[in-house]
């Protein structure tokens, strides 16, 4: 047991030394060349170790996926072209539009409501003494810390059902049950996509943790000047937050933003734990793990990371404008 | 022209402070101190966000039969029946499962999958944010296209590497693999945040003769902590709590990490449920005390006093 | 551990990968190491769940076990399908097997003809359980035909009482529970050879038998008044809380449940139900159609598939299909053997005995079909069709299309 | 429009040894211009931002009219404050810098408008209202800066170091726009500057701080013709006052080892022992070697164009190495050259060595 | 120890209009002190950036010794640079920031300590060493900001107004101490300020700016005494020369109405048509109305101590509203006097209005 820590913390050291390693000799190396190329070169080592990664981890199957959404029976010895099959066949299913549909509930109503809900939290708290907003933070952030079968068993326990006259164990319906009700079927009731919302909750509860964080180190940054000068000029503390604060670190924002909206995106595990896609609850992302495990159908579950991928080309050109902007302001 | 009353020539040595130190507010805080919309609302998110959990910290103490036979809340309607209340789920949790290997693997392989991702892609946000370089954008918006993808179409190519490489079912697999996938989102929260750091501090480190190296290091990084310490936090969650990638790189055996002798106390038809309440909470410690630990990380007005204007 | 590749012929230990429960495990692997160590070979038995998923992205990796239990039989075909198995018929003494092996146990592993699955442990799914007790104080009897069953369901409700336990929310998998009353009424109403071509799609799932069987458990399922919490609480109460209402004090919330062998274990039984099984609990096979007509039993198993052709894995897949290999398991588990001539006294009580008993007796072992069905089908679309169904979104006419159309076109 | 009080006001910022301002009371009328002078780091900005409501005041008491405001919150003190390092929203334009205070205030959108163009032309920004302060010079952000304040009418205004990034012609003429601004609306001012003429030209009186603490508060002129103490005297004017330690004399003269100071009447009486006399650069006579006057060898001459300083070392006793001549037009005398000087009686301050106090009228 | 040549270099901010600086083209020689002035905005920061390489040279060349140092990075370069807006290290303590440039140099640690501890010296930052930036008042940032500079030996030292929060005592002595060490040194500098009296004091040459075009590049006095053009001799001096607008005419004089102003010989040939003449305010002799001076109705007059700056306003057509008239020490006229004020020959500056360029010698 000691051998074995001891052998896990040498070889943690190791990884990270032969990192340091590494950068070290590829800025020697650049440093060694005429001045001319060092300058040229250098910032193609820096990114060369984190690209490379990138390349084989994740471009170089995301390529291949986009191959074999034009084929099927992908992996078998039996694996054949089949052009667009797989994407018409997937369009052209009810099933299928229905999920692109919840999917795109789930976007509108996540991203949004994480970052509102985060920049709450971290604006908030910031306005309490430092053991208050420590522990504030901490008890939000607490279920970023659960585990995907944890989490599941928690809201398990929140929307659990229980036929009526039979004790109730999970929570809501403990309150329905007080009430006089009749147990509600939480995660079946889909009119409106009410289980749907009920699910998102879930991702909520997970991801709120994740913008505050990021949230509140950028509101920690921004210049106490500026709010100084902005009380200075009349404003009350919700101006200051509107005018002041939030532009300020309106960069932030978008970033938490794009990764909650391209993680919600790819969501699966709430969905395939709670649901499994059953009462329409099904998402995109649920129905590419099924294909791709479940159904063994690579070629349909390729063409849906396909679709993943077209649908974030909006989200890049956006990137780049901010970029340009950025550039020219600095 | 009238000569002011006020006293001329050095007053009496400043009188001793009367006060020491009155309770000051919150050093340079951003706001005005909290009122009661502040409570109100954070009292209320916070009461939400914690019950779930509380639900799940109390079922976890109760036996199979006393949570199936009633809710949780109820132990606060009778508290009696706190007296029934046991460390059963949490001995056969810890007793099924290997459990201090378990956490000696999880940790293995955690941080260096922590660690390393963030050292190698903060030195390419460097590069993104303070360099100038043909195709940088291009390069950059690709990895945000790349966030969309999701890690399981790597297990199959990767897989195959690992064996024609020979490092199947090692820890630096699993390391590697962490690196590829946290990489992208590493690079772009970074990037970001460096690109808000103030330009002339670094402009003066070239100045003051400074290599990107050593800006890297003794400016850049520094002055990155929030961001730095806020991905550590979250690789270290993900990884710590990732299933997928460890059943499927180290599969079962003495190097595998919690998640995966946890999952392997569960039946298949949904036995020992019970466990989960428990062992749920028991792998949740070490990532709230990462997160408490590096909250202090957290601070206002790293940047204060750089600059004028 | 188990990363060794395939194919490595060097002495060292043949890797079992199976996702069976840990105490079933330990129980074999302590029998397999005596075995082993005659045969002179080490074995050794990894537990890994989800082994249907693991599995096939290892094999695609070139990264297997030597011998791996695959719970279904369309996963073995699909190994088998990739290249990856090799056939047991010149491995195994197929001819001995089938003769002290459950009736139909072989072909449940078979593949086009050919042995490639070894069943290796067994649960019995065409079980109905009751409460012993107030079952007997009530006077009932178990039903020894379908309609016996209808009039013992419509008895129970006119003395008060609610005849259906019938739960089925399980997560990701919803479902399952009602596609083994389907799978069971079609074996009854179809025949053995209806069901086997029902599953391999050659019968449709819109042919009148199908609705036959449907229309039979449309007719337990939504009955007004024959399920406890009426039609929602079908799929919306975890199934693994089914038996527990039987038990209530006083009167049985609900007295009749099917489902498979692996109930009667501490998980889904009240404590003191558990530690008195065999006075509490009572158990009798899911009837025939006619009393005393053809009856089959359905259940499902773990199946050991060889996916290295060594030496080593060869004997330690001949060491698997002794029925000696369950005798630590048995008795501290839920395990079953498929061998009729193991030792039933090493059951740890009466119920697992009568439940061996049952298999042991049958006219035909018949695999779970939806296990045998092709993923999309059997863990998807039936699953998901039949929730549909049941929760009132759809009627059973577009559910059964619905899961025909769905089936994969190759 | 209304008194500025400090009473005793103290600021001990966290973790610091001492207090930045230990106890500042000073009175300011309602209208008049304070300017705030003092070496770096002698508690200006502090003062200020007590008064605007930035820093926790640890002690004592400020007012604003009648009105303790020692715990009112900035934004409804109704001051306007020109910030030393500016402050400006990096996020807004000038233009929206600007107007952010009326649009707090809710002016309507045209008299934003023209408020801020007005004052624009003042700061000569005109042609960059639309740009973002990043894209500005250093000068053009201070006039920001300076512009965020004038726009508004406030009660009083608090400027800090508002013009040291500008140029002499623009400091200059912003100088004269502030203070006929001020005069015009009659709004009290508290004025921070490093600058000597503005602080003799714009201030109705100037106070003077020395490791926060006040030092004289009083009319420019009196500042500079009866610096109340030493540091007073050698902090105000430029290049600094002369100070010569000597020795009083039974005969009410002091003297510098053979060098005789005349002194006024008035200090005679009061001096005892070791005294320091003061003589202003400009206030120095040249004289021929035989009339007795304190000789300098020349150093450095700094012509200015209007005139020059001498700066030369002289060895007699209690003079300091560095003795300051002014002396009128380009007829200076070269480097290594030996100059004498004396000077008159009522342009010899004279103060107590010891405790710095002044002695001479 | 390197001479420093900008040809023709250009600076465009990206999205600019205009460039910010359109060309410019300096020789600055070995060990020489280079001030930069002009008007804010005019581009000193930007050249002295693109000297430092911190901005790209969009066209032309900069040149260190006989290095074209164009494209070279700034690390390369060995530059110091105390920068307009200070950019401290914000995590460093002032000890930190100031050794940082030692530290990448691989200076001994010893070394390092004993410079860092005489540059604070200067700078009076002793006791400040082990602070963190925000904790310093603008004044002592901005001091940190120039002992980053000083502590190093570099081939040029640039400095963008290094000393503009600093109060006049300190930025005297701070004024003399870099004086002498960049003598000490020898190290070429090139300095940015705003201070008439820096720019006259402390450069071997000057070199006037407006907009982003070099208008003059001399030694000081020379600078006040023969502006090349209307710009500079408005620019130069503070408070600034009397321009006034006139007519020469055809016996050599320039009329003003009635009055005429005196006009050296050497312009006097050159003269045509509309002309303007300067005078500096140190420059006017007061005389009676009868010998025909120019007549000056005061205004405001302005006492810094020393002496008085009488402004006035005179209805002669052609002469500016406001007259500036500097009179030495207390005796000066009454807000509402009228003052008839000439000169010499040998201080009028004689310029063409049209294209302000200088027509006496
Ligand atoms: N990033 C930028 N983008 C566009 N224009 C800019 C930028 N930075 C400066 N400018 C403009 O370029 C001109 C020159 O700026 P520079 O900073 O060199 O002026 P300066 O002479 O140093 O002025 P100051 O004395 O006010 O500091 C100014 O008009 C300014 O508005
Ligand atoms: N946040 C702080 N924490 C600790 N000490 C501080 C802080 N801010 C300022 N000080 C100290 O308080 C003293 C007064 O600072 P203040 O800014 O008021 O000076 P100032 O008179 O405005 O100087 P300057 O003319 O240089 O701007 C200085 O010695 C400074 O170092
Ligand atoms: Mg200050
Ligand atoms: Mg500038």
């Amino acid at each position: 047991m000691l051998e074995k820590t001891l052998t896990a913390l040498i070889t943690v050291l190791a990884g990270i030394g032969a990192a340091l390693l590494l950068y070290w000799v590829l800025n020697k190396i650049s440093e060694l060349l005429p001045e001319k190329y060092e300058e040229r070169l250098k910032p193609w080592f820096y990114i060369l170790p984190a690209y490379l990664a990138i390349a084989i981890f994740v471009i170089y199957p995301a390529v291949q996926t986009f191959i074999y959404s034009f084929k099927t029976k992908v992996g078998f010895p039996a694996e054949t072209w089949t052009g667009l099959d797989n994407y018409s066949n997937l369009l052209s299913s009810d099933a299928f539009r229905q999920t692109l549909l919840n999917t795109l509930l789930w976007i509108l109503f996540v991203p949004v409501t994480v970052v509102i809900l985060g920049l709450l939290v971290a604006l908030l708290a910031d306005r309490l003494a430092t053991r208050g907003e420590n522990a504030v933070k901490t008890l939000i952030f607490m279920p970023m810390a659960i585990s995907m079968v944890g989490a599941a068993t928690v809201w398990g326990l929140v929307y659990d059902y229980r036929p009526p006259g039979r004790p109730q164990v999970g929570i809501l319906n403990g309150i329905v049950d007080a009430l006089g009700g009749d147990p509600i079927a939480w995660l079946q009731e889909n009119t409106l996509h009410f289980n749907s919302f009920l699910l998102m909750v879930m991702l909520l509860w997970m991801n709120v943790g994740f913008a505050m964080v990021l949230l509140s180190a950028a509101v920690k940054g921004v210049p106490t000047e500026t709010l100084e000068a902005a009380r200075i000029d009349g404003a009350g503390e919700r101006q200051v937050y509107f005018r002041v604060v939030l532009p300020q670190i309106k960069g932030t924002i978008v970033t938490v933003f794009i990764t909650v909206l391209i993680g919600v995106m790819k969501v699966f595990d709430i969905v395939f734990v709670m649901t499994n896609g059953n009462f329409n609850t099904n998402i995109i992302g649920n129905e590419f793990y099924l294909q791709f495990f479940n159904n063994n159908n690579q070629g349909a579950a390729a063409a849906i990371a396909v679709m993943l991928m077209l649908a974030v080309i909006p989200i890049m050109i956006y990137q780049v404008r901010t970029f340009r902007a950025e550039e020219a302001g600095r | 022209m009238t000569t002011s009353a006020t006293p001329p020539v050095a007053e009496a040595a400043p009188e001793p402070p009367r006060v020491q130190k009155r309770k000051e507010s919150k050093e340079g805080g951003a706001t005005g101190g909290a009122g009661w919309f502040t409570y109100a609302a954070l009292g209320f998110i916070v009461l939400l966000w914690v019950l779930p959990t509380i639900g799940i910290l109390l079922t976890s103490f109760r036996s199979r039969d006393d949570a199936a036979s009633g809710g949780w809340w109820e132990l606060f309607l009778k508290p009696s029946g706190f007296a029934d209340m046991t460390f059963e789920n949490y001995q056969k949790a810890i007793q099924g499962t290997n459990l201090g290997e378990g956490f000696v693997n999880s940790l293995a392989i955690a941080l260096p999958a922590t660690f390393i991702p963030i050292l190698v892609a903060a030195f390419a946000a460097y590069a993104f944010a303070f360099m100038k370089f043909p195709g940088r954008d291009v390069l950059f918006v690709v990895i945000v296209g790349m966030l969309v993808v999701p890690s399981f179409v790597s297990f199959v190519p990767m897989l195959k590497i690992y064996r024609d490489l020979g490092i199947g079912g090692t820890f630096p697999a699993v390391w590697l693999f962490h690196l590829g996938f946290g990489m992208s989102l590493a690079i772009f929260m970074i990037r970001n945040y460096m690109a808000t750091l103030p330009m002339t501090i670094i402009e003066s480190a070239k100045i003051d003769g400074a290599s990107h190296f050593q800006t890297f290091f003794r400016l850049v990084l520094p002055m990155s902590v929030p961001v730095l310490a806020s991905f550590a936090i979250f690789q270290f969650l993900w990884v710590w709590n990732d299933l997928l990638v460890a059943l499927v790189f180290l599969g079962p055996g003495d190097k595998a990490p919690m998640t995966v002798s946890i999952s392997q106390l569960l039946g298949q038809q949904g036995q020992n449920q019970e466990l989960v309440t428990a062992s749920g909470m028991f792998s949740m410690l070490l990532p709230l005390i990462v997160f408490l630990s590096l909250q202090r990380f957290f601070v206002r007005g790293l940047t204060a006093g750089a600059v004028k204007g | 551990g188990g990363d060794d590749s395939s194919g490595s012929d060097d002495g060292g230990a043949v890797t079992i990968w199976m996702s069976l429960d840990a105490t079933v495990v330990e129980g074999l692997q302590k029998q397999i190491d005596i075995a082993a160590k005659e045969a002179g070979i080490e074995v050794k038995i990894e537990r890994v769940d989800g082994i249907d998923k693991l599995i096939k992205t290892k094999i695609q990796a070139g990264d297997t076990p030597d011998i791996a239990l695959l719970p279904q039989p369309g996963v073995v075909a699909s190994v088998v399908e990739l290249g990856a198995a090799f056939p047991l018929d010149d491995v195994l003494d197929t001819a001995s097997l089938e003769e002290t092996m459950v009736a139909g146990a072989l072909d449940a592993g078979k593949v086009d003809d050919e042995l490639y699955g070894l069943l290796v442990s067994m649960n019995v799914k065409s079980l109905i359980f009751y409460p012993k007790k107030a079952f007997e104080e009530a006077g009932y009897a178990p039903p020894e035909s379908l309609d016996e069953l209808t009039e013992l369901a419509d008895q129970i409700k006119s003395d008060g009482g609610t005849p259906w336990c019938l739960t089925m929310e399980s997560g990701d998998a919803t479902g399952w529970v009602a596609t083994d009353w389907m799978e069971d009424l079609v074996m009854r109403y179809g025949g053995v050879d209806a069901y086997n071509d029902w599953v391999t799609h050659d019968l449709p799932f819109t042919d009148p038998v199908v609705k036959e069987a449907a229309a039979y458990f449309e007719d337990v399922a939504l009955t007004e008044g024959n399920v406890l919490g009426g039609q929602r609480s079908i799929t919306a109460t975890p199934f693994t809380e089914a038996a527990k209402p039987m038990f209530d004090e006083g009167k049985p919330g609900c007295w009749l449940l099917k489902q498979g062998s692996f109930f009667t274990g501490p998980d889904f039984l009240p404590e003191d139900v558990y530690a008195n099984l065999d006075d509490e609990l009572g158990v009798t096979a899911f009837p025939p159609v006619e009393a005393g007509g053809e009856n089959p039993v359905m259940g499902g198993g773990d199946l050991a598939v060889l996916m290295n052709d060594s030496e080593d894995a060869k004997t330690a897949m001949n060491l698997l299909a002794t029925a000696d290999i369950g005798n630590d398991a048995a008795p501290v588990s839920s395990f079953l053997s498929p061998h009729t001539d193991f030792d039933t006294s090493l059951y740890p009580n009466e119920t697992s005995k009568s439940i061996a008993q049952v298999a042991y007796d049958s006219t035909a072992f018949l695999f779970d079909g939806s296990d045998s069905m092709p993923a999309e089908v059997g863990a998807g679309s039936f699953w998901k069709e039949m929730t549909a169904w049941l929760n009132g979104d759809e009627d059973i006419d577009t559910a059964l299309q619905n899961i025909d159309d769905s089936w994969p076109s190759s | 429009m209304a008194t500025v009080t400090f009473e005793k006001a103290q600021r001990w910022y966290p973790g610091a040894d001492e207090p930045a301002v230990p106890g500042i009371s000073l009175d300011i009328k309602d209208g008049e211009f304070m300017v705030l002078v003092g070496p770096s780091g002698c508690g200006k900005s502090t003062t200020l931002r007590m008064l605007a409501g930035l820093e926790e005041v640890n002690d004592g008491k400020i007012f604003i009219g009648d009105r303790d405001v020692t715990n009112v919150p900035p934004k409804d003190r109704d001051i306007a404050m020109v910030f030393q390092n500016y402050a400006l929203y990096p996020h807004m334009s000038v233009e929206e810098n600007m107007a952010f205070s009326l649009k707090m205030a809710k002016v309507p959108k045209a008299e934003q408008k023209e408020r801020v163009a007005k004052a624009a032309e003042i700061l000569q920004l005109t042609e960059f209202l639309q740009r973002k302060p990043k894209a500005l010079s250093g000068g053009q952000r201070q006039r920001v800066a300076m512009g965020r304040a004038i726009v508004r009418n406030p009660q009083v205004f608090c400027m800090d170091e508002p013009l040291s990034n500008l140029d002499a012609k623009m400091r200059v003429a912003t100088r004269t726009d502030i203070a006929k601004l001020q005069q015009d609306l009659g709004v009290t001012t508290v004025y921070v500057t490093h600058d000597q003429v503005e602080a003799m030209t714009m201030g109705d009186r100037v106070a003077v701080m020395k490791l926060g603490i006040l030092q004289q508060v009083d009319t420019p002129l009196k500042l500079y013709d009866k610096p109340a103490n030493l540091f007073v005297a050698g902090f105000i004017g430029s290049p600094q006052m002369n100070l010569l330690e000597g020795v009083a004399d039974e005969h009410g003269d002091v003297r510098l080892d053979k060098f005789t100071v005349p002194v006024d009447p008035t200090a005679e009486k009061k001096m005892k022992g070791r005294v320091t006399v003061g003589v202003r650069p400009e206030n120095w006579r040249l004289v021929t070697a035989e009339e007795g006057g304190l000789p300098v060898r020349v150093t450095v001459v700094e012509e200015l164009g209007a005139d020059s300083f001498v700066y030369g070392t002289c060895d007699v006793e209690g003079a300091p190495s560095n003795v300051i001549v002014r002396i009128a037009g380009r007829h200076h005398p070269q480097k290594g050259e030996t100059l004498y000087v004396t000077t008159d009686p009522q342009h010899v301050h004279v103060f107590d060595t010891e405790t710095g106090e002044r002695l001479s009228d």
